[in-house]
This record gives C-alpha cells, sequence and structure tokens, in this order.
C-alpha cells in the first residue's frame, strides 16, 4: 500500500494530545496537499489507521477522532461512488469539516510564527522594588477562619487527576477485525448486501461499527477483492466478491 | 507639567500595567485627554531605551526589545522559552483574536482545551476575564507578559496582524453560517 | 542603540540607584563614555516624565518633585484598600505552605500571582526570600507581624494544618510530575 503511515509517526501522549484536526491537517499536508474533499478522501483510510493508535483508556479522544473520520467517510464514499446519495445534513458535515480545517490550519500557522519571535527579543518590566522601610499594614478580612476557608477553596478548584475524563470504555471494532470478519462473509455468498451486513443501524455503536465496516468494504474494493454495485441512488449498496479473491 | 509626563511618571512609579481607566481618575481628566497622552508619550518613546506597551484596557511601560540579550544575562530567574504545539495553537488563537472563550478555542481546535488554557494561565501568558458582552463567560486574553515574550508593544505588532485578520473574518464567516451548536457540546465534554 | 538608550533601559529596569562603575562593567565600555552617556541622558531627560538622579557614585531614575504630593496620596489610597479575594487566597497559601514560591502558588490557584505578590509585600503580610535550594528563584514567607496578627506563634496552629499541609504536598508531587510530562511531551512526535 503506498499511502501507510509509520505507526510510529503519531504516537499520542495524553499529556501533549494530538487532535483529530492535527492529525488530519499532517495528513494532509505530507501530501503536499491544500484543503479539499478531494485530498480528505485521499488521506480517509491514514486518519482511520490512525485512530487505532489513540489511547483507548481516554473516551474523549477515541470519540473526538470518531465524529471527523464519520465526516471523513462521507466524503470518501462520494468520492468513489459519485451517485451516493447524501442527506442535507450530511453535505453540511463535510463543508462544516472542510472550513473547520481551513481555519485551523491558519491558526496552525500564525502558531509557528508565535514559535519564530517567542522569546528572540524579549521586552523586561522592572524589577520588583527592594522594600524600604515597611509598614504592617494587615487587614481585618484576614482570620484564621477565612484563611483556612480560602485555602480549601483554592485546593478544592485544582483539577483532579483522578479525575481526567476514563469513562468506561466502548468497545470499538478494530479496521483489521471488520476486513476479517468481511472477508469471512464474502468468502461464504457472492453477493451481500450493505445493509444485511450490519443488521439495523440504531445506536451510535452501531454507527460507529457500520462506518468502520463501510471503509473496510472500501478497503477491499481498492485491493480488488470486492466489487461494488449500487444499482439506483437510494438503493442498498451490494458488494459482490470479485474472481481474484 | 503636561498629562504625557504625568502618564510617564506615574507608569514608572507603579512599575506595573496601570488601566486608562484609573489613570483618568487619578490625573481627574477625561478618557480623551488620557488617549491624546498616550500617543504623544509613544511618539516621545520612540528610539528610546524604554517603550509603551498596550492592550485595550491598560498600559505599562518595558525596556526596549532590542536590549534583550543584556537583560536576559542580567537576569536572575530563568525564561521558560518552551511552548508546545498546543500551546502555539491557543496562544495564536488568543492572540490573532485578541481575546477568545474557551468555546471558541476548543471549536477551532477541535478538542478540549482546558488542560492547555490552564497552563498558559499559570504560567502568566494569558488571563481570564470576565466576558464584557455577556457575563456568563470568561474570555482569555493575551497578557502584557505574552506581548513582552514576543517583543511586541501591542497585538498589533504581531506578524502580518492586519492581513491575518482578513483572513481570518473570510473564515469566520464561512463558518458562521454552519456553526452548529452540535459541534460545540462534541468538543467541550469536561469542564 | 546608543549608550544613553543603554543606560535608560538598564536604570528604569532596576528601579535603584546603580554605581557608575557597576554600568561601565555591564555595557562593557569606559568610564567616559558612561560620564558622555549620562549627560546626553539628563539633555533627553529634560521635559520628561522621569528625571535622573545622581550623586558622586550613583545614578538613579525617578520621578519629579513636583508629583510627590500624588503619589503619597497614591500610596496610601493602595495601601489601605481592602484586599482582594486572590489576595487573601495567595495570603492563605503561603502561610499554610509556610513559604511558597511563586511556582507553587501559581500552580494552586491556576493564575499568576506576580502582582499580587508585590502587593502582600508592600504591606508588610509576606517577606521575599532567595530559595536556599535553588537560588535563581525566590520564597515568600508570612511575616512574624503577620502571625502575631493571627494570633499564632507558628503556622501549625493554624485550623485543619496537618490536613491541608497533606493537600498541599499533594498539590506539589502533581507540579514535579507535570514538569517531568513536560519533558517527554517535546519528544513526544517522533519524526
Amino acid at each position: 500500500m503506498e499511502s501507510v503511515i509509520n505507526e510510529n509517526k503519531y504516537k499520542v501522549r495524553t499529556s501533549s494530545f494530538e487532535g483529530p484536526f492535527s492529525v488530519l491537517l499532517s495528513l494532509v499536508e505530507e501530501k503536499k496537499l491544500h484543503i479539499n474533499d478531494l485530498s480528505l478522501a485521499q488521506v480517509t483510510e491514514d486518519f482511520i489507521r490512525h485512530i487505532s493508535t489513540v489511547d483507548k483508556a481516554d473516551n474523549t479522544e477515541v470519540s473526538s477522532f470518531m465524529i471527523v473520520a464519520s465526516t471523513l467517510i462521507l466524503i470518501k464514499s462520494k468520492s468513489l461512488l459519485p451517485n451516493l446519495p447524501l442527506s442535507e445534513d450530511e453535505e453540511k458535515d463535510i463543508n462544516n469539516l472542510t472550513n473547520r480545517l481551513k481555519l485551523y490550519e491558519i491558526y496552525t500557522n500564525l502558531g509557528e510564527d508565535i514559535r519564530k519571535k517567542f522569546g528572540k527579543s524579549i521586552i523586561f518590566s522592572p524589577l520588583e522594588k527592594r522594600q524600604e522601610s515597611v509598614v504592617f499594614l494587615p487587614d481585618s478580612q484576614i482570620t484564621k477562619e477565612s484563611m483556612m476557608i480560602l485555602i480549601d477553596g483554592a485546593l478544592g478548584r485544582m483539577p483532579k487527576k483522578e479525575f481526567l475524563p476514563k469513562i468506561e470504555v466502548k468497545k470499538v471494532i478494530s479496521i483489521e477485525e471488520m476486513i476479517y470478519n468481511l472477508t469471512e462473509r464474502i468468502k461464504k455468498s457472492v453477493t451481500i448486501s450493505f445493509k444485511e451486513l450490519n443488521g439495523k443501524i440504531v445506536t451510535k455503536e452501531e454507527k460507529i461499527n457500520a462506518i468502520v465496516s463501510f471503509l473496510a468494504m472500501l478497503e477491499l474494493v481498492r485491493e480488488g477483492i470486492l466489487s461494488v454495485l449500487q444499482e439506483n441512488n437510494f438503493q442498498d449498496i451490494i458488494i459482490q466478491k470479485t474472481n481474484n479473491l | 507639567m503636561n498629562i504625557e509626563q504625568k502618564i510617564e511618571a506615574i507608569l514608572f512609579w507603579k512599575g506595573e500595567p496601570l488601566s486608562r481607566k484609573k489613570l483618568s481618575e487619578i490625573l481627574d481628566v477625561s478618557s480623551e485627554d488620557i488617549e491624546e497622552g498616550i500617543d504623544k508619550l509613544k511618539a516621545i518613546l520612540i528610539d528610546r531605551g524604554i517603550v509603551l506597551q498596550e492592550n485595550d484596557k491598560e498600559i505599562a511601560l518595558g525596556t526596549t526589545p532590542e536590549l534583550s540579550s543584556l537583560f536576559e544575562k542580567l537576569q536572575k530567574e530563568e525564561l521558560n522559552k518552551d511552548l508546545s504545539k498546543a500551546s502555539l495553537e491557543t496562544l495564536s488563537i488568543i492572540l490573532y483574536k485578541n481575546g477568545a472563550s474557551r468555546a471558541e478555542i476548543d471549536y477551532i481546535r477541535g478538542v478540549n482545551s482546558s488542560f492547555i488554557l490552564r497552563a498558559l494561565s499559570v504560567r502568566g501568558l494569558i488571563q481570564r476575564e470576565t466576558d464584557m458582552s455577556d457575563n456568563r463567560r470568561y474570555i482569555y486574553k493575551p497578557t502584557f507578559d505574552l506581548l513582552s515574550y514576543l517583543g511586541v508593544k501591542s497585538v498589533e505588532e504581531l506578524p502580518n496582524y492586519k492581513k491575518t485578520l482578513q483572513l481570518l473574518m473570510d473564515a469566520d464567516r464561512n463558518l458562521e453560517e454552519e456553526k452548529k451548536d452540535k459541534d460545540l457540546e462534541d468538543t467541550s465534554i469536561i469542564e
């Protein structure tokens, strides 16, 4: 495969969390492309593959990647199946992602300018002056009790490490797993419909699985194992085994 | 003694940023007079060892950035010049927007920014203020320390400031139409 | 940058009298050059808010005597002002920790405290000392006057002392860990 990213390249550490936009932008820039539907379709697989390297213990991270991934899948599908009908909301999502990524790119570039300037020629404020003949001037608000209440409040407001977002992790099927399942099922039957493959899509989890399996399907199409048929715009997508499986 | 001399003396005496409002109270003159005095002082300080820094609210005196290396040597405390990628993104948003709410920053970055905002506040590079237009929310603004580290007297002196503002206004307009509350929710889960 | 600008900047930054000898060391120029620079600076500072004060040995920047009554008034105002909640909170941290560095205070409060520390020092509530374990930083300690004002012989007599100290130590540990994380952060994107 030509567009495999080095697994080590985008290692994510919780302390320096690279968000989905950051990852997506690096992928586009790596190919020296501009941000548009075409370039986003080109990096969709790499982006999805990146999700597997995201720390699964942090649910917030995974879900923020999933939201972007689902829009990328739409963009990808549209590029592969130009007749694929998209709802108004889906069109909006695509536009929104492209525009937000462009805005994000502007700020990333500005960040580079900031990096170049930061600390290079500094304006210094005057030093703290030496205190001469300090008079003791207390304030009636200073009492043992008030001091205790205030420090309690200050300590209580500190972010607690153990309260970092580590909500129970929803199981997200990996892309490799999905490709395997799909291949197995296709070996059994020559023709299988996309809806059939996924059952009824109801919950968010099922939606993510459907997305992942759809992507896996596209993957197989690209590798020439499957061919995809969509007879009419609003009909189900038919996946068919090619002869070289 | 004229107003610009008085402003200079007060800033020197105070040694900290001072609001225009406070200055007009102290000197018992109108805010227009203060503005005029500030402009004159700025002109006087061209090519001096001292510069006048300003934001929307406050002004302060500092050493000219040209002497940076001299003061770095004289300075006792060590300066932290490292900025992570997340910090740079966040700072550029706050600088070029000249103040942004957490929701705005989260939306632009596509991730939750509460930790990075805290870290930058602790370093004194940004400060939180109540939003004048909506007192239920906060605005993060650049501090004088941040401007100082960048060697600029005000945000207008940032590289490509005017050009960038135009660029950002166009980008914002594109988004404005589609900006949905949903997106804000999705990216700001932790409080 | 000419010599009078440099002298102006150094005197402004230092805020205290500086000997001509020290100036010539800092700027690495002859004492004749320093004299010449001082003369030029004097000429420049005519009609400014800042004046050059000198005796045989030392020079300093100061404000004109014309404004001394204004500064007396401002000083009084500042000293008699009620302390803000932020100042009191900072004071409580310094008390319970029995001395804290600015970084430690900032980390607990989530904001930068430098101006507050200055205000507390001016009122004799805290005092600044050089940290024995790291002479590039300062430790802010409660003054004896403050302890007697609170009616305690030592900070251990403060209410809920032990429990609070435990929490403060936890906070210090987190700060140390975050510093370590930060060192890693810079190398986390492997190219």
